[in-house]
């Protein structure tokens, strides 16, 4: 069975480039083709995603050719989860592009080849397959971040092409030393060889620092994230909703898979410095990126900001090394997902609604799109860490596991996170729901505006629904994760 | 020292494309500059990989009838290979958005542009 | 102790969350919309009461809904601690909700759909505090009482009602963060944070520096919301909220929960016995005999009567937190009688508050001269519950101070005694002023300062804004219930005073006393 | 930018479009020759693409950007493109469908099965990637009217 694996690579690629045949002959096809391109996506990933977590790895060599030489592809129950999560934001963000602004063939194309490189990426068991897939992935993000006919969007894409690029290029100058360290670019190879060279040695630690530079640059954590605000924030609403929710996640995936099967648990132990350094710089990340979110006027803004303080708290939990942390993280980065997708999702509803684009003109929007309003403030306070949704069983995992190893700072930030996102998110669902004027007084009042539901508020209320089921439905993940976690940590 | 220059002079001349590279990035104005600077700084590495294949007295990677001895290994090449069609895809993408931010601005320097943004 | 498994904790939590959902959907026709919040009211008390008896006879009922996160169970028990508080907290709602609907139409208030459904969803949550059965559990629902009530605080939409409310969430928030913390913590050194009577033994065998540092986190964490002092300055700021509000949340359902998170850290999580040995018991009670004693100095100096009130709630609070820091069985008995007792007196004065503002729009002391002739039931009703609250016998205030008192001697903390009887001569001192002028003075020969000269209050306060003067020729003296209120509001006012003065005479009958000892016994 | 489109930018040169027009035909099939080569000898979809294209923009410089562009309509530019990519895919997935893994050439029975197969795939990499330089170049060229196609 372990077929699916290319599959869902080659798929959406094919329909990328069936999707630029056919919109030449018929205008309209793109979107259909879009649409069945990522259904079909959402099987093969359900599929992989029932393999794996039945009976464990799934592994797919290349052209036949064993590990060392060709090119493997690896699936295991990180990857599983984080494939899942593409499909199926791809599929459903699609149905927010159907009801906005007609795009052309040229965007559904790159809107396919960017879920095709996020499934590379997720799958890929190659270090440099890795760069290839995380460059095509950029290639069609910076397309589809400048696809809105503005000159702010294409400034802000050229601004995210050229600091991306630098980021692949570091993470590309990272796998060449690897690969002169060890000579084999395999991942399950090169951690055997990785030890035997010693982790103390400097062309190693050359190759860690610059692939995990390369790595933060391409998940905007604090220092490198500048590229982040400006694009979510002048990309259209479809657009930063499907950017927001996988294109950090799958780099945030990359450098999980990159500490765990590359580098391996033991060389944290070996170089403690390093560990210290990743950790101390991802808390950074979460107090930074939430001070500057507080300081935003723009909505889009601010929960860009709001993704670099919570990726730094993903990065701080993988960067923790045991095993409720790294559970911790991954809950984390599945539920931001899901998260500040619906949340861009219910912003761009908002938007299109009222007008309303920055946090003053949030004034009072309760009673003209209340719908809208209850999403984004039900999402918001699941970002807080408000429990039953999955924000706060992230946060309770990677605080236990941050206790555990005993680093007191890092648990106190963890925790202080929640008072750090409650400042930027309270400030807008106070506008929004207790607004600036008094109203009138009526005796006995019946308010609450009509309530309507269009396809893109489907969305943010499925993403609520999908917030709250996650949060309970946690334990359950977390036993399907089980025998990977044995795999990764080695015991 | 003079025998580490000697015998690794391709990797400094690697180092320096990238930091050349960065600083075109960094300092020039000029928006097409900056993506030339984008281009030697992606130079620099492919270089470094290429320099890394290399074996001294290797005959090159074809196997014939009559190939023997030691040969200079392949996968740096072909990964580079793959780098620089990445890279030319980049440039033209990049080259494509100045256009736009040029038919936009009217201008390709990234201070006039800030200004132009500033008072619009 | 013997556990049943059984859905009446779970049906008492939801009653309220369905209620939201009819609230909502009859928001165009406000009698039925009000109809919803009675029935629901009605229908969790009857839910709560019938799972009294068996509680008392040493069953409880457990509701397990599988793991919210590894190693800890989501699940809801009924046993005796948690039936005291939803007993008092969904008896009180019931007329509380009575006389918002009187309030809130009196004074014509915008967005009631809003208020009721918060008030509905406040409800739900103060049960899932009650029925938390660990500290995982009773964090989920302390966040969400937060999120609920937040609507509520900041309904009056002026920017002085926005302020207290990002303040209360601010502050709130922070709590819940030191719970959080404290709750990891717990979890990795006690292995477990069920709540187990007597406490847990793991964490009797953890280092003790980790034992204290929980201990602080946890009561910092429960004390915002029971306002011990340094913590306490949210309190007195929320009473810019419509007066039902500041009635049952901050006298019954937000500052008990807190209370009632520090009674199951002191009772179920460590216990009296550990608490003793690692000396933290004498700090709790430290801290809440100088905010007792500070509180009640401030508010001898409130003007308005909703901020004097809140100074004595916080003050009575610290009753509590004394009687659970000393931890003599007495005290302990007293502490938490003291918390059905405090609720139905405060209740009951905030519910005067709330029918003179809706009445005659005065909110401040000094203009309330001679308002007994104009409202002489409520009034009348407003210094039985003070008298109650300075301890004055056959009231409820006396019977849960006279347990503590014995607590805090039998545990050899004579100074908590003294604050005590100290704090209670306070209390007169701040309410005994409102009584008189009510009743034995006119507008005209008014002193200000009846009990205190001197530099501190005095007459250059600033007038109610908006209310109107007292009509010239005074309170004229008009039929019984003349111009009193409707009977929405004064019906609670009356029902509150009855149960403060039943629970201060029968204390046993009224099975509160009775659900006190029984949970003092099983520690 | 569209003011200046009617202004030629260079002055047409006999010298420089005789030579081009010597030269095209060998360059075009010198690329077609490295674009063969892959199996097993030096060569390879990618170089010969790029000397495709480089030699259709010389034409373009010799000839004017314009009547190039035209000449070069650019239905051939995105058939080619789309094309390539299907059949790459086809090569590799007809692979899998014979029971081996993606881009098993073995699959295909002899070892000169195997090697028309990679020729095959590596035709249609010299396809994609002449036809995106070409395209992307055409696209700077003529300004903003013809959306970018990204499938490089």
């Amino acid at each position: 069975m372990s077929e699916l694996l290319p599959l869902a690579i080659v798929l959406p690629i094919v329909a990328s480039a069936a999707a630029v045949i056919v919109g030449r002959v018929r205008e309209e096809s793109g979107w259909y083709l879009a649409l069945i391109g990522t259904a079909v996506q959402v099987v093969l990933a359900i599929g992989i995603a029932t393999q794996v977590f039945g009976d464990g790895r799934i592994t797919h060599h290349l052209a036949g050719f064993p590990p060392p030489q060709g090119i493997q592809l690896v699936a295991d129950g990180l990857s599983a989860a984080v494939l899942s999560v593409v499909a199926v934001v791809g599929f459903v963000v699609l149905g927010y592009t159907r009801g906005s602004e007609t795009h052309r063939t040229a965007f559904y194309a790159g809107y396919l080849l960017l879920v095709g490189g996020l499934a590379g990426v997720t799958l890929t068991g190659d270090l440099f397959n890795m760069y290839v897939f995380l460059e095509i992935t950029g290639l069609a993000a910076y397309a589809l971040v400048a696809s809105a006919n503005t000159g702010r969007s294409a400034l802000a894409g050229l601004r995210y092409l050229i600091i991306g690029t630098i980021g692949a290029s570091l993470f590309l100058l990272g796998v060449g030393y690897a690969f002169v360290a060890t000579g084999t670019l395999n991942m399950m190879d090169l951690s055997a060889e990785l030890a035997a060279a010693g982790y103390r040695s400097r062309l190693v630690l050359a190759s860690f620092a610059l692939i995990v530079t390369g790595l933060a640059i391409k998940i905007a954590l604090f220092p490198v994230h500048t590229w982040q605000p400006e694009a979510y924030a002048s990309a259209p609403d479809s657009v930063s909703t499907l950017i927001s929710a996988l294109v950090s996640t799958a780099a945030a995936y990359a450098i999980a898979r990159i500490l765990y099967s590359v580098y391996t648990v033991e060389f944290f132990t070996a170089v403690p410095t390093a560990q210290d350094l990743l950790v101390y710089a991802a808390a950074l990340s979460v107090l930074a990126g939430s001070v500057l979110a507080v300081l935003q006027s723009e909505i889009k803004r601010m929960l860009a900001y709001s993704s670099v303080s919570q990726f730094g708290l993903v990065v701080a939990a993988f960067a923790l090394a045991n095993q409720t942390a790294f559970l911790g993280g991954t809950i984390h980065l599945v539920g931001h997902a899901v998260m500040k997708g619906g949340l861009f999702a219910a912003a761009g509803v908002i938007a299109i609604r009222t007008g309303a684009r920055t946090v003053d003109e949030y004034a009072d929007l309760a009673a003209e799109a209340p719908i809208a309003t209850g999403t984004f403030a039900v999402l918001g306070l699941a970002l807080v860490g408000v429990p039953p949704a999955v924000g706060f069983v992230g946060k309770w995992y990677i605080a236990l596991g941050a206790v555990a190893e005993g680093v007191w700072i890092i648990a106190a930030v963890i925790l202080l996170s929640t008072l750090l996102t409650l400042a930027y998110f309270a400030r807008v669902i106070e506008r929004m729901y207790f607004g600036m004027d008094v109203p009138g007084e009526t005796a006995a009042v019946a308010d609450g505006g009509r309530p309507t539901i269009s396809p893109k508020l489907a969305i943010a209320v499925a993403a609520v629904v999908a917030v709250i089921v996650m949060g309970l439905g946690a334990t359950w993940f977390a036993s399907l994760l089980e025998p990977t976690m044995e795999f990764l940590f080695g015991l | 020292m003079i025998d580490l220059i000697l015998t690794r002079y391709h990797y400094i001349a690697a180092i320096l494309l990238l930091a050349i590279g960065l600083y075109m990035l960094i300092a020039i104005k000029n928006l097409v500059a900056k993506v030339i600077g984008l281009n030697i700084f992606q130079t620099g590495i492919f270089l470094f990989f290429i320099t890394t294949g290399m074996v001294t007295g290797g005959a090159p990677p074809l196997l014939g009838p009559h190939a023997e001895g030691p040969f200079v290994s392949p996968l740096p090449h072909v990964l580079i290979l793959t780098a620089i069609v990445v890279g030319v895809s980049l440039t033209a993408v990049a080259l494509t958005l100045i256009v736009r931010i040029y038919a936009e601005y009217g201008s390709l320097r990234e201070d006039i542009i800030r200004e132009v943004r500033a008072n619009e | 102790m013997t556990d049943v498994a059984s859905l009446r904790p779970l049906a008492a939590v939801l009653v309220s969350a369905i209620a939201i959902v009819g609230i909502i959907a009859s928001y165009r026709r406000p009698n039925l919309r009000e109809v919803w919040t009675i029935l629901a009211a009605v229908a969790k008390f009857g839910i709560v009461a019938s799972m009294l008896p068996a509680v008392l006879s040493g069953t409880v009922y457990v509701t397990d809904m599988g793991t919210i996160v590894a190693g800890v169970r989501f699940a809801l028990r009924a046993d005796g601690l948690g039936i005291l508080f939803a007993l008092l907290a969904s008896g009180l709602w019931i007329i509380t909700s009575l006389f918002s609907i009187g309030y809130m139409r009196g004074l014509a208030e915008h967005a009631q759909t809003r208020y009721f459904a918060a008030f509905a969803a406040s409800l739900s949550a103060t049960m899932g505090v009650a029925f938390a059965s660990n500290l995982v559990t009773l964090f989920v629902f302390y966040e969400l009482l937060t999120v609920a009530t937040y609507p509520l605080v900041t309904h009056d939409e002026t920017n002085e009602a926005r302020a207290a409310g990002r303040k209360y969430l601010a502050y709130t928030f922070a709590g819940g963060v030191a719970v959080l913390a404290g709750a990891v913590v717990l979890q990795w050194v006690g292995g477990t944070t069920a709540f187990t009577p007597g406490g847990i033994e793991a964490l009797a065998a953890a280092d003790p520096v980790v034992a204290r540092g929980v201990f602080a986190l946890l009561i910092a964490g429960f004390g915002v919301k029971a306002a011990i002092m340094p913590l306490h300055s949210w309190l007195p700021d929320a009473m810019v909220a419509p007066t039902p509000v500041s009635g049952l949340l901050h006298a019954v359902a937000v500052v008990k929960s807190g209370v009632f998170g520090i009674a199951r850290v002191t009772l179920d999580v460590y216990g009296p016995g550990l608490m003793a040995d690692l000396g933290v018991g004498i700090w709790l009670a430290a801290a809440a005999a100088f905010t007792l004693l500070v509180a009640s100095l401030i508010a001898l100096r409130k003007d308005n009567l909703k901020r004097r009130l809140a100074y004595s709630t916080i003050s009575q609070l610290s009753y509590i937190v004394l009687g659970l820091g000393v931890g003599a069985p007495a005290a302990l008995v007293g502490g938490l009688l003291h918390i059905p007792a405090h609720a139905f007196m405060k209740l009951t004065l905030f519910f005067c508050a709330g029918a003179i503002h809706v009445e005659t729009h005065t909110d401040d002391i000094s203009a309330m001269a001679g308002i007994g002739k104009r409202m002489p039931v409520t009034m009348a009703a407003f210094a039985v519950a003070s008298a109650g609250m300075a301890g004055i016998p056959l009231l409820a205030g006396f019977v849960s101070k006279w347990y503590l008192l014995i607590g805090s001697v039998a545990a050899g903390g004579e100074l908590f005694a003294i604050a005590l009887l100290v704090s209670g001569l306070l209390n007169i001192g701040y309410f005994w002023p409102v009584v008189y002028t009510a009743f034995f003075e006119t507008p005209e020969e008014h002193d200000t300062k009846p009990v205190i000269e001197g530099p501190f209050g005095g007459r250059q306060s600033a007038r109610a804004d908006g209310g109107e003067e007292h009509p010239a020729a005074g309170w004229a003296r008009r039929s019984w219930r003349g111009d009193e209120t409707t009977w929405f509001m004064l019906g609670p006012i009356l029902a509150a005073m009855v149960g403060a003065v039943a629970l201060g005479i029968i204390p046993y009958q009224a099975w509160f006393l009775r659900l006190v000892e029984f949970i003092v016994g099983g520690l | 930018m569209s003011a200046d489109r009617r202004l030629r930018p260079y002055v047409e040169s006999n010298v420089i479009m005789t030579v081009v027009r010597i030269l095209s035909p060998f360059v075009l099939t010198y690329g077609l020759f490295v674009m063969f080569h892959g199996a097993e000898s030096a060569g390879g979809g990618f170089q010969g693409g790029a000397i495709v294209a480089a030699m259709v923009i010389m034409l373009a410089f010799a000839y004017g950007m314009e009547p190039t562009r035209q000449w070069l309509s650019n239905r051939l530019i995105v058939l080619l493109m789309g094309g390539g990519v299907l059949t790459f895919a086809g090569v590799g997935l007809g692979a899998m469908v014979l029971g081996g893994d993606f881009l098993e050439y073995l699959e295909y029975g002899s070892v000169t099965a195997s090697k028309y197969g990679i020729e095959l795939v590596e035709l249609s990499i010299g396809g994609i990637v002449s036809a995106a330089l070409t395209g992307l170049f055409f696209a700077i060229v003529h300004g903003f009217e013809f959306k970018r196609g990204e499938e490089e």
